[in-house]
């Protein structure tokens, strides 16, 4: 097997993860915070305001790195629900249900601050637009998703359900993020590209990839977290995890 | 009936069999097999797991390790076997129809013995003239019975029955016990669950005890 | 021993099911109570301004007649599953796709059709205007059996819950929702005096696709959550 | 400086929006803290459960 | 305990007592009583009335023709006695709460008796150690030993046991059997049905039979 | 032998249901999001116009919010029925009128409540004028009550029957349309610039009569239901 396949292999076993998770995850809020604290840094003290938008336009650098991050981390939990429902893998199970509550987090923090910059620049807080709608749509699909996973008992099934209805979800990312194409919309028209030019000056786009780059190490380093949880509770009766606790007090035998 | 085949091989086969859930076991590592003829009583207290292990026999509960195999085959999720027939504590029956159109849907379903019909079936059970009435206005046994004409009707190699005295008045212990001895004659096999607690009619003859496997 | 064909499989299943729901006949009819109730209760809330009402009555009777599909949708699998017929459904020798194909049939058949049915009642009840009822029955022609199929696939995750009503209704709904807006969307754009074919042709493109996805989606759903 | 936290008369619209980014992901921080006491004191009282039912 | 005064008067009697439903007669004309220290065994087949005979002793359905007196009172509809504890086919219990939660609840409805608490009860029933977990995840054995649990903490005269031997392992058996004996010399009397299916460890002193009526 | 005190029996039950809702505190939230997504359906059914969302703000939360109470009251009894918890209630000896009172009070306290916290989140949905707020507030705080009592007394009927849930609905809303003519009423009047408090004190008078009657006849239907 070539070393790469092995080491996945290897990562797959919860033991071996916890050690792995539990190493990384200093450094990785390590790295999400100082990233952090520079892309807030350029967004709050060296962009200069907007021509048209003023001051307002700050609420970008928090709005369009969650509203990525919010897609991100539901394709991240669909990919994984799809591994565990065709390889049945514990891990991937795992993983996908732990990134449900990061990315519904995220997505909420969309939906306000959307909101709040709606209010100055459209005067409204809401409007059924198929953006915003969708984004709408798409927390209630990771409410359902965690919902799910609680209503059902047994941990495994609980998670193996809950993939299923990720993966059924998935169409809505789509629309999520071509609506502003497909249907002429109040909402902003695509501005930043990775691949071709960007319509947004370079002083005001550096702090917006530094934080968007934060908030990625971020979801990384709450997703081993939660996961290191996740697998203890799951794998509670192994003896790997009673060698993590302090031996207990009833030692007679 | 084309049993001649299958006599080589048995007809269940359970390889170091565990079940655990959420991580703990509920029985710990079972091997055993039956052959077409075996009538075999599982004993445990309450608690033991008596009815997990019918659901994991059945395909309905996936094990956490160790294999079942029918006819030789493993049972897997994505091809249940179907040459099994389970009486669980709920016996799948509608109580808004009557325990005929109960038993005709059955043999829709999963096809009928040759020689025998459904009111022959409810007759053998003890229920003649109980055929048209809702199930509702049963009591717990007479439902009981609807239950097993169902097992004589519709064919499978195999019965799994979950406490099938539970329930029964006497008469109705000894109904069963005629039951399985005749499947067992056809060359079928059953595993039968109990606390033994049952004045039994006929010795059972062979048994597996469940003990809590912590 | 033989065991009977799937074909005869499926005409037990669905000759069950319709003599069950005979038997309980007057429960059948709830549904249809339920959207007549909420279409009637909305004039109740606004005052009788047939100006308002009118504007609204497409809406609110898409709304209310999916609100009664959703609501009885829990019902689908519940008393299979309660009474151990569920189980001998996935134990019995047939694909379970077909068999929950013909079980959402009869979902949409015994729903579904009472409310089409009593559209143009509803429709009345609010003043729509006649003209745009052709397109409202149209509409939820369409949308219904979307309803069924989709909502079969979420009761079969929720099926191994005690009580999962509610979630039933939040997992539903963003499936649902493109349903709604399409639509209901065809019913404004004629009241506009607009075009209002492509809606409804996105509406029938995406039941055909439904209808060969859902019963094996639901399948599928269902052994997750029964084992 | 208090230029700076006007902005320009959005401060009501920016700060907010700054606070629930912060907020938002401290709770989510927090969370795998206290499930992971709450786990590991599960796993001690269903361990001391076990003990104490073997010797009977 | 204040039982000198009843000791004179029976704690129940049924006099000619009738049900039927929709004019098909259930159990014909009964006429017994219960003094304290009785036990008494309803036996009878599946659908004889053993179950509804209960309901109607509680209170629950209403006799058709026929009295039911509690120390020498009717038991009428709209005066239920509270001095009766009914353990039915449904046990009353709370699976998404823990054993003793459910216990508690019940002496905080009904009261507790002297010198007894929900843990020591449910450690005499045998289930020390799962007070604390919901009780959806205990058998069917073991929920039933919750309920016998709740039977000894709140204070009843009359005991109305449904087939309190349903689910029980051989030990469970003997542990009603101790219960209801305890309860007899405490002076409380109890009526308990059954379809003398099971290995009873120690014989009836008095049986009701209930045959058909029709 | 002393049986308990009724001050202690009802504490005991108050503190039962407190818990067994904490411990499905997933099922509490779903009237609340019930509300949440019939609100939210409406844009979609009718479109975006905010001119007539702010028309039809006011009555649509009020149905919103009387339909998810609605579909909740059908628990009220029925785990307790089902797991005979009822039968057990009933031959406590205890006022039964008493111990329902306690029930009610905890339903009330488990929907209404949440659903009037959420009311000014829906009435941003909708685009509700804010200065109306206040009015709708009062109104959903005086006629939920309501139909937690009168809902209390008509489950209580139809307990015995499996499945009543529609017909259950079909028993209330005749009862429960003048609360919502006065509410809603209350609130258009709030609109309009007219005086709406008549329409709110008729409200609570009736309220203070339902909540010493209710209880008495619920207990009559319970037992006549059981028996
Ligand atoms: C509640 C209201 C809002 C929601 C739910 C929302 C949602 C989203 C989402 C999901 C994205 C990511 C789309 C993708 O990458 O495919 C996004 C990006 C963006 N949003 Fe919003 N938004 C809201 C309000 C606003 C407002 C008011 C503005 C500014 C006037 C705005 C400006 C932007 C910008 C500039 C982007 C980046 C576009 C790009 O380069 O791709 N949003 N928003
Ligand atoms: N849904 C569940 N979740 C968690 N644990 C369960 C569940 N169902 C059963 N158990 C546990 O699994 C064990 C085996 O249960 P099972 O129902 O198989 O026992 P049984 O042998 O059939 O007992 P009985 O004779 O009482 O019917 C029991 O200890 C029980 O506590
Ligand atoms: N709800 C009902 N409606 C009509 N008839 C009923 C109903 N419940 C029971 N019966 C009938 O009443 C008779 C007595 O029923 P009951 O349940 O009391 O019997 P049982 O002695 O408890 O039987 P088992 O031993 O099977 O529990 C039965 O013949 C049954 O058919
Ligand atoms: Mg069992
Ligand atoms: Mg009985």
């Amino acid at each position: 097997m070539n070393p790469l396949l092995l080491w996945f292999h290897k990562l797959g076993s919860p033991p071996y993860f916890y050690r792995f998770a539990g190493r990384w995850l200093p450094w990785l809020y390590a790295l999400a915070l100082i990233s952090g604290c520079a892309g807030f840094y350029g967004a709050l003290f060296t962009a200069p305001a907007d021509y048209q938008q003023g001051d307002s336009f700050r609420i970008l650098y928090v709005h369009v790195p969650c509203a990525w991050m919010s897609l991100f981390a539901y394709l991240f939990m669909a990919a994984n629900g799809f591994v565990a429902l065709v390889w049945r893998i514990k891990l991937s199970e795992t993983l996908a249900m732990a990134s449900a509550p990061i990315g519904a987090a995220f997505t909420f923090i969309t939906l306000v601050t959307g909101s709040l910059w709606g209010k100055p620049t459209w005067g409204t807080w809401w409007t059924w637009d198929a953006r915003l709608t969708s984004e709408l749509v798409l927390l209630f699909l990771y409410f359902g998703v965690i919902g799910l996973y609680h209503a059902i008992e047994d941990r495994r099934q609980a998670a193996r359900a809950a993939a299923f209805l990720a993966l059924v979800g998935i169409v809505n990312l789509p629309i999520v993020h071509y609506s502003v194409i497909w249907w002429n919309t109040l909402h902003q028209a695509q501005t930043v590209s990775l691949l071709g030019p960007s319509k947004i000056a370079p002083s005001m786009l550096w702090p917006l990839l530094t934080l968007a780059f934060a908030t990625h190490v971020y979801f990384f380093a709450s997703l081993l977290a939660r996961t290191r949880v996740a697998l203890l509770e799951l794998e509670s009766g192994k003896d790997w995890v009673r060698a993590l606790l302090p031996s207990p007090e009833t030692g007679h035998g | 009936m084309p049993h001649s085949e299958t006599e080589s091989l048995p007809l269940l086969q359970a390889q170091s069999l565990c079940f655990a859930r959420n991580d703990e076991a509920i029985f710990g590592p079972l091997d055993f097999e039956l052959r077409p003829g075996d009538v075999v009583l599982i004993e445990g207290d309450n608690g033991s797991g008596k009815t997990t292990l019918l659901k994991v026999l059945s395909g309905l509960l996936e094990p956490s390790s160790g294999n079942v195999l029918l006819h030789g085959v493993p049972l897997t999720l994505a091809k249940l076997s179907h040459q099994v027939a389970l009486l669980g504590h709920l016996p799948g029956l509608k109580l808004e129809l009557s325990a005929l159109e109960n038993l005709r849907f059955a043999t829709g379903m999963g096809g009928i013995r040759p020689g025998i019909t459904p009111r022959l079936a409810l007759a053998s059970v003890g229920l003649e003239g109980y055929g048209d009435v809702p199930l509702r206005t049963l009591s717990a046994g007479q439902r009981k019975r609807v239950a097993l004409a169902r097992l004589l009707l519709v064919p499978a190699a195999l019965w799994l029955l979950d406490e099938p005295y539970a329930n029964l008045d006497r008469e109705g212990i000894e109904l069963v016990n005629r039951l399985l001895d005749n499947h067992a004659h056809r060359g079928g096999a059953a595993l039968i669950t109990s606390h033994g607690a049952y004045a039994f009619t006929s010795g059972m003859p062979r048994r597996i005890a469940l003990r809590p496997a912590a | 021993m033989k065991s009977g064909t799937t074909t005869s499989a499926c005409l037990a299943l669905l000759r069950r099911d319709l003599l069950l729901l005979w038997r309980r006949r007057g429960d059948a009819l709830n549904p249809m109570l339920f959207a007549v109730i909420v279409v009637a209760l909305f004039p109740f809330a606004l005052g009788p301004e047939t100006a308002v009402l009118a504007r609204i009555a497409a809406g609110t009777i898409f709304v209310a007649v999916l609100l009664a599909m959703l609501l009885s949708l829990d019902a689908l699998f519940r008393s299979d599953l309660e009474d151990g017929s569920l189980e001998q459904l996935v134990l019995s020798p047939h694909p379970l796709s077909l068999l929950l194909g013909c079980k959402v049939f009869v979902h949409w058949l015994t729903t579904a059709l009472p409310l089409i049915l009593i559209a143009p009642l509803l429709a009345q009840l609010l003043s729509l205007p006649p003209n745009m009822l052709p397109v409202l029955l149209v509409a939820l022609a369409l949308a219904t059996p979307l309803l069924s199929l989709i909502g079969a696939v979420c009761v079969a995750l929720t099926v191994g819950m005690r009580r999962s009503g509610m979630l039933l209704t939040l997992l539903v709904l963003p499936l649902i929702v493109p349903a709604l807006i399409f639509g209901a969307g065809a019913c404004n754009a004629a009241q506009d005096g607009l075009a209002y074919s492509a809606p409804l042709l996105w509406l029938a493109a995406w039941l055909v696709l439904s209808l060969v996805l859902a019963p094996l989606a639901a399948a599928a759903a269902l052994k997750i959550s029964l084992t | 400086m208090a230029d700076f936290f006007a902005m320009h008369g959005y401060a009501a619209y920016v700060w907010p929006a700054y606070a629930v980014f912060a907020i938002v992901l401290i709770a989510d921080a927090l969370t795998p803290l206290f499930a992971r006491r709450r786990v590991l004191r599960e796993i001690d009282s269903r361990q001391r459960r076990a003990a104490s039912r073997k010797p009977t």
